[in-house]
């Protein structure tokens, strides 16, 4: 880690003082333990605030998206988020000269704080202690310790591309990180096991997750692709959803999102780590990626690709259809 | 054969408002590309080929124009079944519009498979202008398989 | 009359429908009758205004449920009390003729014309046709003869012919069309009419098999032609015609051979 | 003398059709006569075409509703010339419609006569494989729907006229004839196929299952009497073993066929690949003696039936067939291609039949005075290929010579080019526009909805309860009045229908009928006549989709035709007026190239009045045609040439740019400017060209030989090098013996496509050969010969002067060698096995390729697309073949695929005919069904934009937001249903009306 800062801030430094970018966004401590918020780095002296750890596990890309084009940025990122950029990229919401991307390797990943909260029983911790791989959270009336590999996001268990593969800037990153978690894990391997189960069993888990959601939003509000002006469940002429309790409304509605992000889920299941009811709900979007690669050899991301959904091949696998017999 | 046949036969319809398992009748809703499919669906009629009474056709000019959440609402508002129909590959009036829609079809598809909701309430099928046979065949085959499923209940009793 | 078990063993009875016309042949049964005319007692008389109201199912029905011998009996062409009944009564006679042929039970089906004057006459029919019949021996549809399923089959057949309403129209325009004149203004050639008759019953008569074959069990044109006995070309022509009139559909490819059944 | 603004058109064919659409929309009055019944010809008859398996009647079914409703177009079926007068501008015809017993008029093709019809005849469109009644329609998609009766298979019992609830029989009809004015006629009566009957040695009419390859594409065709599948005659099985048998009736002398039917191969490839397709037990093999897949991308389609498809290929010419009685199966007997003899036994054989001349061929010529070729066929000049020896008088199609679709339908467009450039000065004299009162204008009223339901004779009513259906449809919302009608269609019913409108208020209108895709423009007619905008219009097809479809269930269909009424009342009551968005047509046209396809396209803009733009790069006119003397039928090209630039350069109306390039292209038709770039030599100071219309004929290139010692022998040289020295007397009399070897840079992996030409090249100069100096040897070595059409005569002049052929197969190449001095070639021929050639000259027939760095760089800059080959592709490969996809641009000449000069003039002359049905209007009318975006809620993903085939959509770069071009738009509403921001809406289907419609479930 401590190289990594040290690269990084050397990065950040000269980007500064040479004026190359109006400011740099990073990450600062949050008035909560384990806790980041975002910061604009304008001036050198900010650059000491900035931190890079496990828990900053927000995807800043979702900020450049307020931000006027013709503006030059500097963003510190790591590959998934630097996917999800790309993206936004090819659909042209970012300039990509506008943009100074300084990649960090990834080494772990990042913290999921659904787990943690299952794992301490839905308490509040006021404290936590770091020791190597062991996480000590403190509340009022416990104390855990927890592993780091039982509270990574699982988008950074299966995450199989740690190192950038867009930037003007790589942070130089240890040796070690390259050999961390090469593990021959395969990264649809959740989607596999959910595929495996009974339709029946499949159909109950959907059911009882989503019977959970509130339609709050937060996953819409967390995801770096959702960028729409107005969101079809707020559409009106016509008015296409009455957003009810009722659960057809919510299945109605996580189904369309998930055919909106057919093929462009980046995978890096902010969704799944907002949801404040902890729905997996970023296991629908995984599937339609790995469909994406199964059906059209599509779950590449690259600057200039077309759209999933807006190109075609004349063979595309049609099995589904009805036939005549 | 067919003249006695038409006054001897009899059937009586389920009143529609009130549905129970005894007299449902399924009803089904098929969105069909004005060019290849509803032209299809004429020939079958002009070729007076029966095929069962159960689908009422609403008429989009490509089935590139077919967006997932008209097959997704049809469903919530109680359709039986939902049929979307455009042209074979290759046919298609407006030159690609139905290769996009495969596409959109394949992901509602597959999304229904993955979360285990009964696929056999939406059908994909490609009709030409001169397979009115074919039409009514696909018809009978959706017909029939929604009446195995019984009356949609899926967005109903949750 | 009076029955004896025995009957069985002695000389076969025929059992006869007769259609008499209330103006003519029934006045002549009545004549008979008062002149003591003896004739044999197997007709059962439905009497009638005219012979034009024999409908051609009268005659296939009365077959199918056994009797042995109809005979249709009329005023003298001419003579109709109604003008011109017993033509129509000749026109429905040469089409069940016709039709009746292929099941070959043409012979039990007579038409003849007797006045209210011919007692003698009407004696004499009767006691020829009654004799004819017992000769030939009871019909192959009556109980006695344990009716075979084929030949319930063809009546089957028959009478969906005589039913479609395309043959009525053609055999209720016969006369217009070769006698007087068609909608042009033009007669059109008796022979050539009834080369179209002809084949427009045959092509129906072998339909209505296939049909009916199929709604037995599903089959194919191979199983079709051996069971009717019928050139391979000529079903499948006729199982196209019924395709095409979505009366029958594909049910399956066995091998290389399509199988048919009929449609709900 | 004074120009006549109309047109005649002979023959219903897809050339027909296209040349009547073509001027129709160019402003001229057009007839078209039609000897049966119903227009739409052979192509209406196929199953799928090639190479493409285009689904036929998906495709041409709406060109033939266009023709049948287009208000500049009269179609005269059932008819015949008699006579004609006058000369060309203004010609005076006496035409002979024959009685069809049926009125035209009143007939509402509902076909209940035909149900009820006693009389079992037989089915001509189906040829003759199921029954047809005597009243019949020629096929159930036909234009126009109208019925008549076959009186020689009538036998007048007077049934029809009873059962006909619009009184439209009439048996005292009697012929008619008609005289009409116009002022050019275009020829396109079509072929006739071969009739094998006549050569016994096939078996045909008395082996059942020897079908010709017209009946088996009937068989084949879900509309048709096997409903698709595949089955042999004798005893619908079927069959496994399926043998097509090429060139019955063409490359035959002995039965006076000597000429190439031009597309039996493609045909017969495509029946056997849709056979198996169809049904999987059958496998096919097809005879013929060359495979002559010369168009653009036949030679894949060969490749692919035969790799993909496992269809078999064996060269041979079957001499005949015999019929085992047992079990109807055909021996065919053959000779193999290395001489032995072999014996196979088929289920079934299709002869793939040639095309004949129609049959009234010589009667049409003296009609109209024209004179006809060797064969029969229209005679044309090699330069103005569409041109018969009578001015005024133009011919396309198969008339002219055998040809597909695609060709016919070019032919189509460049027949009625000359009509535009002989008319010009009378365009828009006799077209009339329908003047309508002022549209009421009904925003802001609440919906009075008024519903029409149909009879339709008892079509409808004799099994849905119709009055029942107007009552149910009276308290649905907003409906202020229904009721019911026999026939909704019929005259009357129209005023009545503007009556009940002024006399309701009624401001949307609804009429419960039979399908929309043939009657909704003449309600939307009649609604407008009301004052009404046509779009405030729905249909119910209750006829289509309930009583004729569920006749046995009434009470479900009755059921079901109320669902319909109220799912329709429920859109009736969102649908709101649409207008069509009209655009500036500026009148110039760009033509990209000054070979020959440019500069006869840019003469063809000119001669009528058009300002054109010819830019060329390199320094002077003439392009590929410079270096080609001769055709191969022996007319000048050098001449020609000459003779075109002069005209050209003649020509006010055409500004000609040389040494030039285009910079730039913006905009859209109508409305595009462009930028030239000059090369550096030359000043430039043109500045912006503004225009309406693009013609791409940027033209192709040789390929340049790398094999065969090219460049490093002198004694290799290419056929335009050949060309040369024979024409130009250049050649060397030393020089004994000559070898050509075909198919260079053609037909491999990396080109795979047929270079088209080469054939004709070489027999073309080795004719040549042969006449300057009879002792030389010449051997060609090929894989296929390929002089296809009536080029199929050099083919045998060369034979019989001594021309030596042998062939090759792909993976033996023949092998060139040089021993010492001498030059020996090596070749492994399948006919004879290995010899070795010794030769003096070696003659290479290299191929043509596209210009592969500026199409990469034009296709983006027009955006236009290009195929795998990198040829331009244009907008359907069967339809529209010139056009592209987006509006406005077009495509001929090489930049399209090779193709002789004749082909390329013909094609050139297609892009003026296309580009006038623009050109001739001062603005031009966009579809009023276009789709919008609310930019409030674009975000500008661009998804869109990806998704639309026409290039209607941009991006503003500025808002970032997307831009609608209304005058480009089809819509089709891929664009809709993509964009997740629901932003965008297709006027006429928009989210709001479906969606209400999808709630209508009860």
């Amino acid at each position: 880690m401590e190289q990594i800062k040290k690269s990084l801030n050397e990065i950040v430094k000269s980007l500064i003082s040479e004026k190359k970018v109006e400011y740099v966004f990073g990450f600062e401590e949050g008035t909560l333990p384990l806790k980041s918020v975002p910061l604009y780095i304008e001036k050198e002296e900010d650059i000491d605030r900035m931190i890079w750890n496990e828990y900053c596990n927000l995807n800043l890309v979702k900020f450049l998206l307020e931000e006027p084009h013709g503006k030059k940025i500097g963003i510190i990122l790591k590959n998934c988020e630097i996917r999800s950029l790309i993206v936004l990229i090819n659909e042209n919401q970012i300039n990509r000269e506008d943009i100074v991307i300084i990649g960090v390797p990834c080494s772990y990943g990042i913290i999921d704080f659904n787990k943690v909260s299952k794992l301490i029983g839905g308490k509040e911790f006021t404290e936590f202690k770091k020791n190597g791989n062991d996480y000590t959270f403190k509340g009022v009336d416990f104390e855990k310790t927890i592993k780091l590999q039982d509270i990574l996001s699982n988008s950074c268990v299966y995450c199989k591309d740690k190192n950038p593969v867009e930037y003007d800037y790589l942070v130089e990153a240890p040796i070690e990180f390259k050999t961390i978690q090469e593990e021959d894990i395969d990264e649809y391997l959740d989607v596999i096991e959910f595929e495996k189960k009974k339709p029946k069993e499949r159909w109950e888990y959907f059911k009882k997750e989503l019977e959970k959601c509130t339609l709050c939003m937060a996953c819409r509000e967390s995801c770096p692709l959702c960028y729409c002006k107005v969101c079809f469940i707020d559409s009106n002429q016509p008015q296409w959803f009455d957003k009810t309790e009722d659960l057809s409304e919510k299945l109605l509605f996580h189904m369309t999102r998930a055919i909106h992000l057919a093929g462009r889920c980046i995978m890096c299941e902010a969704c799944t780590r907002a949801c404040p009811e902890g729905i997996n709900i970023h296991l629908l979007y995984k599937k339609l990626r790995k469909m994406s690669k199964d059906r059209w050899n599509a779950d590449k991301i690259e600057l200039g690709d077309p759209s999933v959904l807006g190109s075609y091949k004349i063979d595309d696998p049609q099995e589904f259809m009805v036939k005549e017999d | 054969m067919e003249d006695t046949e038409k006054t001897e036969e009899i059937q009586v319809i389920a009143p529609t408002d009130k549905v129970t398992d005894e007299n449902w009748e399924p009803k089904i809703i098929a969105f069909l590309c004005n060019w290849c499919s509803y032209a299809g669906a004429d020939l079958a009629g002009v070729s007076r080929i029966q095929y069962p009474p159960n689908v009422r056709v609403v008429r989009v000019p490509c089935s590139g124009r077919i967006n997932p959440l008209f097959i997704l609402k049809s469903l919530q508002v109680g359709w039986d079944s939902v049929l979307v129909s455009g042209c074979h590959p290759g046919d298609c009036h407006y030159i690609s519009g139905n290769y996009y829609a495969r596409r959109k079809f394949s992901v509602l598809d597959d999304l229904f498979e993955f979360m285990g909701i009964d696929k056999g309430r939406v059908n994909f099928s490609w009709v030409s202008a001169a397979e009115g046979a074919a039409f009514a065949n696909i018809i009978e085959k959706v017909t029939e398989k929604t009446r195995k499923l019984g009356p949609n209940r899926l967005f109903k009793e949750l | 009359m009076t029955e004896s078990k025995s009957e069985s063993e002695k000389e076969f009875e025929p059992k006869i429908l007769g259609f008499l016309c209330n103006w003519c042949s029934y006045a002549g049964a009545d004549l008979a009758g008062v002149s003591r005319n003896q004739y044999p007692p197997n007709v059962r008389v439905i009497r009638l205004m005219c012979s034009g109201r024999v409908d051609p199912n009268f005659v296939i029905d009365a077959l199918i449920k056994g009797a042995d011998g109809i005979l249709i009996l009329g005023c003298h062409l001419g003579d109709c009390h109604y003008g011109e009944g017993n033509y129509e009564a000749q026109a429905n006679y040469k089409m069940v003729d016709k039709l009746l042929k292929f099941v070959k039970l043409d012979n039990r089906v007579t038409l003849d014309w007797v006045s209210a004057a011919e007692g003698t006459y009407f004696a004499k029919i009767v006691t020829d046709f009654t004799n004819k019949i017992r000769s030939l021996g009871p019909s192959p549809l009556s109980k006695k003869s344990n009716p075979s399923i084929e030949i319930q089959l063809k009546m089957k057949a028959v009478k969906q012919v005589v039913y479609n309403p395309r043959i009525r129209k053609l055999v209720g325009r016969e006369r217009n069309i070769t006698l007087n004149e068609n909608v042009y203004e033009e007669i059109i050639d008796k022979d050539e009419f009834d080369l179209l008759l002809n084949e427009t019953l045959e092509a129906e008569y072998v339909r209505n098999q296939i049909y009916f074959h199929l709604e037995e069990s599903p089959k194919s044109v191979k199983e079709i032609s051996n069971k009717m006995g019928i050139d391979k070309k000529i079903i499948f022509e006729q199982l196209l015609v019924l395709r095409q009139r979505s009366l029958i559909d594909l049910s399956e490819i066995k091998g290389y051979s399509p199988v048919y059944k009929v449609k709900k | 003398m004074e120009k006549i603004g109309a047109v005649l058109v002979i023959g219903g064919g897809i050339a027909g059709i296209q040349s009547a659409l073509d001027l129709a929309e160019s402003g001229y009055k057009v007839y078209v006569t039609e000897k049966t019944t119903g227009i739409g010809g052979v192509m209406a008859q196929l199953d799928k075409t090639f190479p493409t398996n285009d689904c036929s009647m998906c495709i041409l079914s709406p060109k033939l509703v266009e023709a049948g409703r287009h208000p500049n177009i009269e179609l005269l079926i059932n008819a015949n010339i008699l006579k004609l007068d006058g000369e060309a501008g203004n010609f005076k015809l006496n035409i002979l419609r024959k009685a069809l017993f049926i009125n035209s008029e009143k007939c509402t093709g509902c076909g209940i006569c035909g149900q009820e019809c006693p009389v079992e005849s037989i089915d001509i469109y189906n040829e003759h494989m199921v029954i047809n009644s005597a009243a019949f329609v020629k096929y159930p998609q036909s234009v126009p729907l109208v019925f008549s009766i076959n009186k020689d298979m009538c036998i007048g019992c007077g049934i029809c006229q009873a059962v006909c609830k619009a009184h439209a029989v009439e048996y005292f009809q009697q012929d008619e004839e008609i005289n009409i004015n116009v002022g050019a006629i275009i020829l396109a009566p079509g072929f006739d196929e071969f009739d094998p009957a006549p050569l016994q040695v096939y078996g045909y009419g008395k082996y059942p299952n020897v079908v010709s390859s017209i009946e088996f594409e009937r068989i084949l065709s879900a509309s048709g009497p096997y409903s698709g599948m595949v089955l042999r005659p004798s005893d619908g099985d079927i069959p496994e073993k399926v043998a097509f048998l090429q060139c019955i009736g063409s490359r035959d002398v002995h039965h006076a066929k000597p000429y190439c039917s031009s597309v039996c191969c493609m045909y017969t490839a495509k029946e056997a690949v849709i056979a198996k397709e169809h049904q999987h037990q059958v496998n096919p093999t097809i005879f013929s003696m060359d495979i002559r897949a010369y168009g653009k991308d036949f030679d894949k389609y060969i490749i692919r039936a035969q790799d993909e498809y496992g269809i078999r290929y064996i060269r041979s010419r079957i001499s005949s067939i015999e019929e085992n009685p047992r079990n109807n199966n055909l021996i065919l007997n053959y000779e193999s291609e290395d001489g032995s003899l072999i014996s196979e036994e088929y289920n079934m054989v299709v002869l793939s039949v040639g095309l004949n001349p129609p049959d009234d061929a010589i009667k049409l010529s003296k009609i109209f005075g024209f004179e006809l070729n060797e064969y029969n066929f229209c005679k044309t000049d090699h330069f103005t290929p569409s041109k018969t020896s009578k001015s005024g008088i133009f011919v396309c199609g198969a008339f002219a010579a055998p040809k597909d679709i695609p060709e016919s339908v070019i032919q189509a467009s460049a027949s009625a080019a000359h009509a535009n450039i002989l008319l010009h000065s009378a365009r828009n004299s006799l077209v009339t526009k329908k003047v309508y009162p002022p549209e009421i204008n009904v925003e802001g009223q609440a919906p009075r909805i008024g519903i029409f339901v149909c009879h339709c004779g008892t079509n409808i009513g004799g099994y849905v309860d119709v009055p029942s259906v107007v009552e149910y449809a009276k308290n649905l919302e907003n409906v202020e009045y229904a009721e019911d009608n026999l026939y909704t269609c019929s005259a009357d019913t129209q005023i009545k229908i503007v009556e009940t409108i002024k006399e309701h208020n009624l401001n949307r209108v609804i009429v419960a009928s039979c399908t929309p895709r043939t009657h909704e423009p003449l309600f939307q007619e009649t609604i407008r006549e009301a004052g009404l905008n046509p779009y405030l219009f729905e249909m119910a097809n209750i006829r289509d989709q309930c009583s004729w479809v569920h006749m046995h269930v009434p009470i479900a269909a009755t059921d079901k035709s109320k669902d319909l009424v109220r799912m329709a009342v429920s859109k009736a009551n969102k649908i709101e007026p649409l207008q069509r968005t009209i655009l500036d047509m500026n009148h110039n046209v760009l033509v990209i190239g000054g070979g020959i396809s440019g500069l006869s396209a840019a003469l063809g803009f000119a001669e009528q009045g058009f300002m054109t733009y010819l830019v060329e790069k390199t320094t002077e006119l003439g392009g590929h045609a410079k270096n080609i003397h001769a055709s191969i039928e022996g007319n000048n090209v050098q001449e020609f040439l000459s003779n075109i630039i002069e005209k050209a350069n003649k020509n006010e109306n055409l500004k000609i740019f040389l040494e030039s390039e285009i910079d730039t292209i913006e905009g859209f038709v109508g409305n595009f400017e462009t930028k030239l770039k000059s090369s550096e030599n030359k000043e430039n100071d043109e500045g912006t060209l503004e225009h309406g219309i693009i013609v791409v004929a940027t033209g192709g290139e040789q390929y340049q030989p790398t094999e065969y010692l090219y460049s490093k022998d002198p004694r290799v040289v290419t056929q335009i090098d050949f060309e040369k020295m024979l024409f130009e007397s250049k050649f060397d009399e030393k020089v004994n013996k000559i070898v050509m070897i075909q198919c260079i840079g053609s037909r491999n992996e990396k080109n795979p496509y047929c270079s088209r030409v080469c054939c004709a090249e070489a027999i073309k100069n080795s004719i040549k050969l042969k006449d300057l100096y009879p002792e030389k040897e010449v051997i060609v070595l090929f894989r296929d010969i390929r002089t296809y059409g009536l080029k199929e005569k050099y083919y045998r002049e060369a034979r019989s002067k001594g021309v030596m052929f042998l062939r090759f197969e792909e993976d033996l190449p023949p092998e060139l060698e040089k021993e010492g001095e001498n030059l020996v070639i090596h070749v492994d021929s399948p006919n004879i096995g290995k010899v070795d050639l010794e030769l003096d000259l070696l003659v290479l027939s290299v191929g043509i390729h596209p210009p592969y760095e500026s199409n990469e760089k034009m296709a983006p800059m027009l955006k236009v697309p290009l195929n795998d080959d990198k040829f331009f592709l244009e907008a359907h490969v069967k339809l529209r073949p010139v056009d592209f996809a987006t509006a406005g641009i077009f495509v001929c000449g090489l930049a399209h695929s090779p193709r002789s000069i004749d082909e390329s003039i013909m094609q050139a002359n297609a892009v003026v005919s296309r580009a006038s049905t623009y050109l001739s209007k001062d603005e031009i009318e966009a579809e009023g069904i276009i789709a919008t975006v609310d930019i409030s809620k674009c975000s500008g993903c661009g998804l869109c934009i990806e998704t639309c085939a026409y290039n209607a959509i941009t991006m503003d770069e500025e808002k970032m937001v997307v831009e609608i071009n209304s005058g480009l738009c089809k819509g089709c509403g891929a664009c809709v249903s993509s964009c997740r921001g629901l932003a965008i809406d297709l006027l006429g289907y928009t989210d709001e009306e479906i969606y209400l419609v999808i709630n209508e479930f009860k």
